[in-house]
């Protein structure tokens, strides 16, 4: 080939791994069959540096019906139904164009929902930002805001939680993950694998232009000037399409048309065809001739890798071509048999009468490299945790000074300036809508509900990897267990920066660890997931930025807990010990202005016995509200309570640490309870009997958060602060 | 004076707000028509008396602010009054 | 002899079809069909509603693509021949539309999509809409829209006005009027509004997604039992 | 042909989004601007060739859907190509 310097740099193949498809299929390829290599061998798609670790979250539990592997995961919650969920990044493609690159994030990743026969009902997002003090920064994010806002809110399925941190690690890469969670009847779920020689294959949805033809390449690259030339490529999504697409898929499911279908993501018609065919083991013939084009003049290349949104492939039933055609066209949609599955496990591409690709699939699949890459702790780790400047910041002058400029903070202020953007309570199943722990969704026609949360405090996994991945884990689980529901299952998105630095793949291996540990202590499945690899410009890479989406299920959804102090006179109980630590706390942060110190210490164990005793608790009714301390530790913790139940509250605490520690150290493992005094001792001998720390910290009472002679804020106030907005 | 800004979306760009209005044009019986591209209309009052200052003012606003170069393309002119 | 029979138009992009629904079932516990915009008689009904959503992507104007389906030819028969109505948030939109209501709207003051709970105060109750209610009632109910502004010419607010068709104002908790209250800048804090012949009501508000105690409010009930009544 | 349809906030109606733009140019340093009027601005390619039947059409579209006359003003050309 000429000029294969050039093209191989294009298309991110290293010399090496041309060499390898040379070998692997007897031939020189030509440049569309190199464009398919370089699509599927993308890391995007191949995992080449991930695989040999993912394996070590636990996947597998009672409960789980699909782990992953498929377009996403699914566990039972009984009544015959499954919930299905899983998170993505569209990191890069809203660092461009914040409004598309975030919209059709989140039309990627309902995608991956329907297309396993699920209808989503709910949808939330993970986003870091850098520092929101620039017009740059607010334009990125109103514009991620406004994209996931646009899409989701036409589509009519509720985003109901999140989460946002800013820090300028994210200034020049942003992350936009999405998170979909659907309900399918358990024995009615499709996958991806096709089956059936002779079976017809599908085209549906919207027409192919020249969008995001780099995609997959982009995903997988760092960011440089070069970057810039890689835009023309914007895909803009079409949420209206894809709201018919979606019923459409959903229609035809109901009946027996269809035996495998996959959503046309990352590397398109290429991907979505390779993979089908090769999880069944079948060969699979596409003429591109058939496939309904938006635009002129399309070379082969640009149709098999166009990442078009709102398209599916789909394997029909031999015989049922009909009723895919009448469903499809009810629904307004393009629709178009443009191949069959063939016996020999091949894929052969025709166009205008001549074939471009022909290639096994299992070179393309199973031969796809994989990548043991050099992994060293990076040196800044031990920098940061050695400053320890936790010792030599001043206490206070000025609690009450203080604790408001925590509390409107822009990690800890009320996201209400984001979620109100987002249509949170159609579908009318929104219970416990954003603004507490976790949402909680009821299923109609049950009396159960599914709680949903995501969790990844960055600044613990950048000071420490393994502890902080596993305190994303507990902290979700945490979460989901203060609505009163018992964490289910969890799906993960991994973003990171360049795995060919070894300081990236050590946080990233360790991240995984973490995670794993906790979830075999804690026994919750990672049932799906993404990996996010290449998040650095110029060389700098972002914190390691584990997130974790979790599920869980309450049976009775009427025993749900809430945050807000309830009833005056209750007493107020703190579950779990406040550590004499403070290191990558918001309050450090905003203090000292530093990232630094070790992150709170982790016990995946605790974290379990914790969720047990609040559960237990649920159930005999003893308890009024529950939340759980995180960033900005026990004090904010007490104020949310009190914004909630817009009710006072008085503390009278016994130090052990400084006073500041005890307020906003962000130990794990703690949650504050409220409870009538008629239950104290039953909640007390409850706690001593799963060994978690229990004591009472004051009273609900008054108008205004009062905590011993340190400060006294009227409730108002607090509500003020925090709702200020950035 | 007076700025007229045309800004609509670049050729290949998913339009997606024209896909459906040329739906809906056919189907209430324009039969004859091709495509459709909708964008923004921008009127911006001026109070300068120099126009070519007045069109460096307008591109260098289209450049910053109004039209995203990524997905958008545009034009303006100038008149008077 | 069989009762009174609702339908919920779905066009495409409707969202709120299957919301509407559910709270017509639960809350009034009458039959209800889901009507594909495509049908061309309603006769057989005694309540229609154009429920909320994105008809047609709300591409160009909200309500402005959906107004020419086959349906809302029969929803015009059906209307002049007493039928009720009851349009809610993108229904609202495609109600202005299609001129069966006057005056249009505006993106919100904001510019941003709203979504939360706002009050609204009832205008009117001598109506099939309203007649459980109390005039004065303030009623809590979420809204979620990004174009839910409305406005009219100051000759036809005053028309509005004058003939009572105001059925709910954004107001405040404690029920006055002001502009902090106002969540999208509709003129004179018009939330609600119906025809003379009282027969069509168009709403911004969502009063399925305030009928059950489990999602927070229960205050939209009373709309859906007053038609309920009024149909009996 | 080529029509080109110019949509604008009816004079006398309010325009958020114009306030809005006036508001982020002037903060951005363009002092020198009265009033910005935001609207759409459409494209619609015509298989026809007779331009006076092309009008016809394009005021019919306009009247009927384009526009919304109870708050938007609009003016159209054709042109060939
Ligand atoms: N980007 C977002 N999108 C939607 N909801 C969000 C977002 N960020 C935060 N929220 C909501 O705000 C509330 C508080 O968030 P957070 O401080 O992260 O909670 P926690 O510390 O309990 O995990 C949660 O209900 C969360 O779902
Ligand atoms: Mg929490």
């Amino acid at each position: 080939m000429e000029n294969l310097d050039g093209i191989l740099k294009e298309l991110n193949l290293t010399h090496d791994e041309y060499r390898k498809i040379v070998e692997l299929i007897g031939k020189e390829p030509n440049l569309t069959e190199l464009w398919v290599f370089s699509a599927m061998w993308s890391e995007h798609c191949s995992y080449k540096s991930s695989k040999p670790y993912l394996g070590r979250m636990p996947s597998s539990g009672d409960r789980v019906i699909i782990g992953p592997g498929e377009n996403a995961g699914a566990v039972s919650i009984g009544d015959g139904l499954a919930v299905v969920f899983k998170m993505e990044s569209h990191n890069h493609p809203s660092f461009i164009e914040p409004y598309n690159g975030a919209a059709t994030g989140v039309g990627g990743i309902l995608r991956d929902i329907f297309t396993m026969g699920a209808r989503p009902v709910a949808i939330l997002d993970s986003l870091r930002f850098g520092e929101p003090d620039s017009s740059k920064m607010r334009y990125l994010i109103d514009g991620v805001v406004a994209g996931i806002a646009g899409y989701g809110n036409c589509m009519g399925i509720p985003t109901v939680g999140g989460e946002v941190y800013f820090d300028d690690a994210y200034k020049d890469n942003i992350l936009v993950n999405a998170m979909a969670v659907g309900i399918a009847p358990a024995d009615r779920i499709f996958l991806a694998k096709a089956s059936g020689e002779g079976n017809p294959v599908f085209y549906v949805g919207s027409k192919t232009g020249r969008d995001g033809i780099h995609g997959a390449t982009m995903a997988s690259a760092s960011f440089t000037d070069q970057t810039a030339e890689l835009k023309p490529t914007v895909q803009v999504g079409d949420p209206f399409m894809e709201k018919l697409l979606m019923e459409a898929c959903l229609e035809l499911m109901k009946d027996d048309h269809i035996v495998a279908i996959q959503d046309m993501g990352a590397a398109g018609l290429t991907s979505s065809s390779v993979e089908m065919a090769a999880k069944g083991g079948l060969g699979i013939e596409i003429d591109l001739d058939r496939v309904p084009q938006r635009e002129e003049g399309m070379q082969p290349y640009e149709i098999m890798l166009s990442e078009s949104q709102e398209r599916m492939l789909l394997i029909a039933r031999k015989g049922h071509e009909k009723a895919v055609e009448r469903v499809f066209k009810k629904w307004g949609l393009d629709v178009s048999m443009i191949g069959r599955l063939v016996k020999s496990p091949w894929i052969t591409v025709r166009a205008g009468g001549q074939i471009h690709v022909q290639l096994p699939l299992e070179a393309l699949v199973d031969h796809a490299p994989v990548y043991t890459r050099y992994a060293r702790m990076p040196a800044s780790m031990a920098e940061a945790a050695e400053e320890q400047p936790v010792e030599k910041i001043l206490e206070p002058a000025d609690y009450g000074k203080t604790f408001l400029q925590l509390l409107s903070s822009p990690g800890i202020n009320s996201k209400a300036w984001i979620y109100e953007q987002y249509d949170h309570s159609v579908g009318t199943d929104t219970v416990i809508k954003p603004g507490s722990d976790a949402a909680l969704i009821r299923i109609k026609g049950t009396r159960k509900g599914i709680a949903i949360s995501t969790d990844g405090n960055a600044r613990y996994t950048y000071l420490g990897p393994y502890t902080g991945a596993a305190a994303a884990v507990c902290e979700a689980a945490r979460n989901i267990a203060c609505v009163g529901a018992r964490p289910v299952a969890l799906t993960d998105c991994l973003n990171f920066g360049n795995p060919e630095n070894p300081d990236v793949m050590w946080q990233f291996i360790e991240s995984i660890n973490g995670i794993a540990s906790a979830c075999l202590k804690m026994n919750i499945p990672v049932i799906s997931g993404n990996v996010s690899f290449y998040n650095e410009t110029e060389g700098k890479s972002i914190y390691p930025t584990p997130v974790i989406g979790m599920v869980g299920l309450i049976e009775n959804i009427h025993e749900r807990i809430t945050p807000d102090f309830k009833d005056k006179g209750d007493a107020i109980i703190l579950l779990g010990s406040t550590l004499d630590e403070c290191g990558g706390s918001e309050y450090l942060k905003i203090t000292a202005g530093g990232i630094t110190g070790n992150p709170p210490a982790v016990s995946p164990r605790t974290e379990a016995r914790l969720v047990d005793l609040l559960l237990a608790m649920n159930r005999l009714h003893i308890i009024k509200s529950a939340t759980d301390c995180s960033e900005g530790g026990l004090g904010i913790a007490l104020a949310r309570c009190a914004i909630a139940g817009n009710r006072g509250a008085v503390i009278n605490m016994k130090w052990k640490y400084r006073p500041d520690r005890e307020l906003f150290s962000e130990s794990q493992h703690r949650i504050i309870v409220s409870a009538a005094d008629k239950h104290i001792d039953k909640i007390k001998k409850m706690a001593e009997s799963y060994d978690i720390p229990f004591k009472i910290i004051g009273r609900v009472e008054g108008s205004g958060l009062r905590i011993n002679n340190l400060l006294s804020i009227p409730v108002k106030e607090l509500k003020n602060a925090y709702t200020k907005g950035i | 004076m007076l700025a007229k800004i045309f800004i609509k979306p670049k050729k290949g760009i998913l339009d997606p707000q024209g896909k459906a209005v040329f739906g809906a044009l056919s189907r209430l019986g324009f039969s004859q028509i091709g495509d459709v591209r909708i964008g923004k209309y921008i009127e911006i009052r001026l109070n300068v008396n120099d126009k070519s200052s007045a069109h460096a003012d307008v591109q260098k606003m289209c450049d910053t602010l109004l039209v995203n170069k990524l997905i958008e393309d545009f034009t303006f002119e100038i008149v008077e009054g | 002899m069989p009762g009174p029979k609702a339908g919920v138009i779905v066009f495409p992009g409707t969202n709120c079809d299957s919301d509407t629904y559910h709270a017509i079932k639960q809350v009034m516990g009458i039959d209800v069909d889901y009507i594909w915009y495509e049908k061309k008689t309603l006769k057989q009904y005694q309540l229609i509603v154009v429920p909320g959503g994105f008809s047609y992507g709300d591409y160009l104007r909200a309500g402005a693509l959906a107004r020419f389906s086959p349906v809302m030819d029969a929803l015009r028969a059906y209307s002049e021949n007493n039928g009720l109505v009851l349009g809610i948030c993108n229904g609202f939109q495609i109600l202005l539309e299609a001129s069966m209501l006057p005056g249009s709207m505006q993106k919100n003051k904001t510019l941003k999509f709203i979504c939360r709970d706002v009050h609204v105060r009832v205008e009117r109750n001598n109506m099939p809409f309203t007649m459980l209610y109390k005039k004065g009632d303030v009623l809590r109910i979420p809204i979620a829209h990004a174009e839910g502004n409305y406005y009219a010419p100051e000759q036809t607010l005053k028309t509005l006005e004058g003939n009572d068709q105001v059925v709910f104002r954004y107001v405040d908790e404690k029920g006055r009027v002001s502009e902090d209250a106002n969540p999208n800048g509709s003129v004179y804090g018009i939330a609600g509004l119906c025809n003379a012949g009282g027969n069509i009501l168009a709403m911004m508000p969502h009063p399925e997604r305030a009928s059950d105690k489990l999602l927070g409010s229960e205050d939209g009930r009373k709309l859906f039992l007053s038609i309920k009544k009024a149909l009996k």
